[in-house]
């Protein structure tokens, strides 16, 4: 059995920036990346003076080197786009449950914005046992459409689409997973909100089965504060097991602990 | 780290080999830390707040960041007590810490009820009686906002069980020190000093709170100097320890509350930045005291006056 | 900036062009700041409190920074009426913007009394009244923290001018509804609200509190979720304008007051950050307001509900 | 008459780690260089995250080009050390009331840490004017004695202590101030309070006027809060004028306002 979760002083080995504001970071961490299974997450404990810790998932994961991918968007992110090759950093992780990428022979991956930094490693780990994997990836324009070559030569197919029509699809990247004659067998998604919440409904109407990769603000991130619930049905394997209250059929289960992966069919939000 | 000086406290008839409690709510069962933390570090964890019935916890959001600080509304999620105590309790006793159960309820029925039942198993060393939440407005005033409710919910709970009772108060008072008092003669072994501050974030964009539950508690840094402030108030109105809490980040932040009367501590929210935090603390209290030569943190309990000269270099006009 | 939206107030009498006081204590009588602040884009200057007898203040330290937000104890520093009326407010007359005098003390008597003197000089356009000072604790009791109290002061103060009156209330209670409901009906004009937190912050290698006054008033941007939901609950339970403040640094800061209820809002430590905010806060709401197509700021006031999508999307336990 | 204090919109010309975590921070400012007097400070207003703006002496202030000495002690001092030649920085003043320069012909200045920063302009004045300059400095060590090189070619005569005697004296510089023969007739002093308040005493029992410019937390910096005072005889012309309270016959003056500069027998501390 691998060894379980922990707290992981890493190195930065290598920075990119792949767009304005959007940070790769590489670390030395082969502990980290033996233990990971893709859609996993760590908690990036704050180098400098910032208070909180920050969920980012695990980009990569491969032989000595982990990697995160990143928008700064806010006084953490900007923090963390400051590390530079030699720095240190601590990492809580890998936490949650990732995506059970099962016998699946033809996958549908749906990514928003952000959303790509969880996809990567189900992507090659799919493309590898020779599944066809398809990457429907949707940006707010082209430049935010960051390292689709690492995806293209991980073996996927591309459909992409823009918010302003500078690259693929002019629209939501949602709208072409609805259009595919060519029906996957599992849909994986990670994204905004609104995104995973088109998703589940087009999987639905194409009869698929999806599982999505929820953000939501942490505070833990390990499922000690249950400030980050989503109602889950409760007869989901994930739903935490607690008597029935209220009216409706389900549990807040934690998206840190239960997840942050569900099935769509399981989510009642 | 090597000195050995005696970072052991006594709280009621709890012996904790260190002073460093883990706040309810922000460590869950202590499990969810045990790959991050050596809980046989910390003196004991506590537990989040239990309820007669299960309840379903407020809705999301329920995490707000806010300068040095956060506010949360989780809304006293939990299981009930009956399912509780038949799933969940066993599963203490593994735990390399002390455990102590925190008790919320909205009628004093409810919190001897609760605390009956809890105290009467053996894997849980003492019970925090949490009569200082704020996030479940609706439903109910909050004890600890008056000396009489807290003192009538107090003598119900001390009826029912000798374990060690801590009463946790609110800083939501004008006068903490009546309340404390009220604990103290009501029969409670020790108080905790002090549960989050009410509050409230609006998203200015979406014209609405933040929060699910609209109002929330203010917890971490932000709070601290309230916290210092109404630890040292209560700790000159009992002679019962305290758990101070309320923004401690590390041993200074924990000295503060030491010097200023408290006998041991609580870490809540920083926990969230970094799991190793504890560990730290309990590591350079130390060898805080070691160079010092001091031999234990009792030392310096209520020492916030003992400084070389006094405060008051000249006269000014008030006190 | 060159909307022309309508940022104008009223508060009581007062009609200000701009929402923007400058709170009490933190902004001298204006003078101070008039080579860095343009004080014709402020809507008033609230001026450090006066009392009847002159006063020294509180020893040294004064002010002590805290995660967030700072600690003070001034302890009410100021020559007293007599030689305030005599040597000072002429000079006030010279302001580009409405002077609001601040009126302190021990006893009604003399919040009447001081109250009388100040406000039948011209050269002042409204009175606040700080019944919430919590600096000067061993010299009576904060009248902000109980509803008779404020009842009674404020009622002897409203006797004695017509002057539009503005009750400043404070955080350190339990129910700021209560109170604010009585100050209202005992004939307050607007409320100011919030004074600061009481805090104290401790010295850990001297073993003494940092502030000579041991205990002092904590504001700045920690502050802010308290105060945000204490005008929001102050402006549910009345139907005058409520001056906000508490940790205000910038216009998003100030568009939390307004939608919690707040009329106006007041700045106090950010200016001493940068005297340039007050100004960059008016620019930025208007900027605000005429890009939704708003006419102005009166649309947003207390529209902390109005979002769209309600914030209960599911049944949860507790509101 | 000239141009009076306001906010000053500098920009950084030039950076030099004078020593570990001393900064010397050169700023093209032509307004503020001109109308600085020796003695008077500015409030740096925080150019990134930090919340409260940071009382620091105006150091150099020549031509088009000011600058600030400051030691690297907190979160403020660490933000403004990352500034680099090009950025923007924000200053208000000058502010407070500097040194009186008078006609002495022969001056002693007794410097301490970071106190030297507020004394290169007085030393320059004085100097250029044709008096006798004597700087007494002190730090820690021999290489927190920054800058001395500056002060000799300005004219000073230099003796120097150190707490460590790695340099010069090994004790107090007020001890070397005590031993002088050689009287000077006024005495200008900055540093850590105890110095200062040595310097008084030594300065009495030479019979020599002296003015200490006292550092305290500030504020607002210009008045406007009374959170920076300290009692001052209510006979000096500095005294805010108050009417009689309490037993003492002093009046609480603001360090930032009525000072920071103050003859050292009017100070009731
Ligand atoms: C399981 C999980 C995995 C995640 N993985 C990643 C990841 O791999 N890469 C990554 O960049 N982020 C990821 N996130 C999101 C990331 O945790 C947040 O964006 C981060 O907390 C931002 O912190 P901050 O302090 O910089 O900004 P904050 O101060 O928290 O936010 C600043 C502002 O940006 C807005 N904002 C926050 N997040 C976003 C967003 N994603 N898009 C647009 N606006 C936003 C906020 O509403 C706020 O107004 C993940 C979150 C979760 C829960
Ligand atoms: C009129 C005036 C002029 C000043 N001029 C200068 C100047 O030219 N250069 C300069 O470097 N400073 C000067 N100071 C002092 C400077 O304002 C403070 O050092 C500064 O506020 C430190 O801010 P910070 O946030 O970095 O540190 P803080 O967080 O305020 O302090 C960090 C720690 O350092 C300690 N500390 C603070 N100041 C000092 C100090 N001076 N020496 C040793 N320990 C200290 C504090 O007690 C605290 O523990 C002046 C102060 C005044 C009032
Ligand atoms: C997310 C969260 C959940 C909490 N839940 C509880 C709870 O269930 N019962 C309780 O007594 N206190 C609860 N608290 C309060 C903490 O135990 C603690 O008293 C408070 O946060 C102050 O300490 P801190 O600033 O170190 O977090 C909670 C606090 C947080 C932040
Ligand atoms: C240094 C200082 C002095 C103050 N003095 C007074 C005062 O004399 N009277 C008063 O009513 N409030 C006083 N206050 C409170 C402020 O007016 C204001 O209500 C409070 O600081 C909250 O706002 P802020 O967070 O924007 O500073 C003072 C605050 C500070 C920081
Ligand atoms: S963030 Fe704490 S339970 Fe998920
Ligand atoms: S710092 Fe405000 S008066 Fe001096």
């Amino acid at each position: 059995m691998l060894p379980g979760p922990s707290v992981h002083d890493v190195v930065v080995l290598d920075r990119t920036e792949l767009a304005r504001g959007v940070i790769l970071l590489g670390f030395y961490a082969p502990e980290l990346a033996a233990v990971t299974s893709p859609g996993q997450f760590v908690m990036a404990i704050p180098p400098g003076g910032e208070r909180a810790a920050t969920a980012l998932a695990i980009y990569e994961a491969q032989g000595e080197r982990a990697s995160l991918l990143f928008f700064v968007c806010g006084a953490r992110t900007r923090e963390l786009a400051e590390l530079r090759p030699g720095d240190k950093l601590s990492l809580t992780g890998p936490l949650g449950n990732g995506f059970t990428l099962e016998s699946a022979r033809d996958v549908a991956i749906v990514a928003g914005g952000v959303g790509i930094a969880s996809v990567l490693l189900p992507a090659q780990r799919l493309a590898e046992r020779g599944a066809r994997v398809r990457l429907f990836y949707g940006a707010r324009n082209s430049e935010l459409l960051v390292d689709r070559d690492r995806f293209a030569s991980a073996g996927c197919e591309l459909c992409c689409a823009t918010d302003d029509g500078s690259f693929g699809h002019h629209g939501f990247i949602t709208e072409l997973l609805a259009q595919t004659d060519d029906k996957p067998d599992l849909i994986l998604a990670c994204g905004p909100s609104p995104m995973l919440r088109a998703t589940a409904l087009v999987a639905a109407e194409l009869g698929v089965r999806a599982q999505l990769a929820l953000e939501e603000t942490f505070a833990c991130g390990v499922g000690g504060c249950w400030g980050c619930v989503v109602p889950l049905d409760r007869a989901s394997v994930q739903a935490p097991k607690f008597p029935k209250t209220g009216s409706g059929d389900y549990v807040h289960a934690r998206v840190c602990k239960e997840g942050p992966v569900f099935w769509a069919h399981e989510l009642r939000w | 780290m090597v000195s050995k000086v005696d970072l052991s406290v006594r709280i009621g008839k709890l012996e904790l080999p260190y002073p460093t409690l883990m706040a309810s709510g922000c460590y869950g069962s202590g499990e969810e830390f045990e790959a991050f933390a050596d809980l046989s570090k910390i003196g004991a964890v506590v537990l989040k707040s239990v309820t007669r019935e299960p309840r379903l916890g407020n809705p999301m959001p329920r995490l707000v960041s806010t300068p040095a600080g956060m506010l949360n509304a989780i809304g006293l999620q939990n299981p009930g007590i009956d399912w509780y105590l038949e799933h969940e309790v066993a599963k203490f006793a593994k735990r390399p810490c002390a455990v102590v159960g925190s008790v919320a309820a909205f009628s004093v029925d409810d919190y001897a009820y609760v605390t009956e039942r809890l105290a009467a198993r053996a894997e849980i060393a003492a019970i925090e009686l949490n009569i200082s939440c704020p996030n479940v407005g609706s439903e109910g005033e909050t004890f600890a906002c008056d000396p009489d409710l807290t003192g009538k919910v107090v003598r119900a709970v001390r009826a029912v069980t000798d374990k060690t009772l801590i009463v946790k108060l609110s800083p939501n008072v004008t006068d903490i020190a009546a309340i404390a008092a009220e604990a103290e003669r009501a029969g409670a072994d020790a108080l905790a000093v002090i549960n989050t501050l009410r509050g409230m974030s609006i998203d200015v964009h979406a014209w609405k709170p933040r929060l699910g539950n609209l109002t929330g508690g203010l917890s971490g840094p932000a709070i601290r100097p309230v916290a210092v402030l109404a630890v040292y108030e209560a700790a000159r109105a009992v002679s019962i320890p305290i758990v101070g809490q309320g923004g401690i980040e590390n041993a200074t932040d924990a000295l503060e509350f030491f010097l200023a009367g408290a006998s041991a501590i609580a870490i809540g929210t920083a926990n969230f930045t970094d799991p190793r935090i504890p560990e730290r603390i309990v590591d350079e209290l130390g060898a805080y005291l070691a160079a010092r030569g001091l031999q234990s943190l009792r030392d310096i309990v209520g020492k916030a006056n003992a400084g070389f000269g006094t405060p008051f270099q000249y006269e000014g006009d008030a006190g």
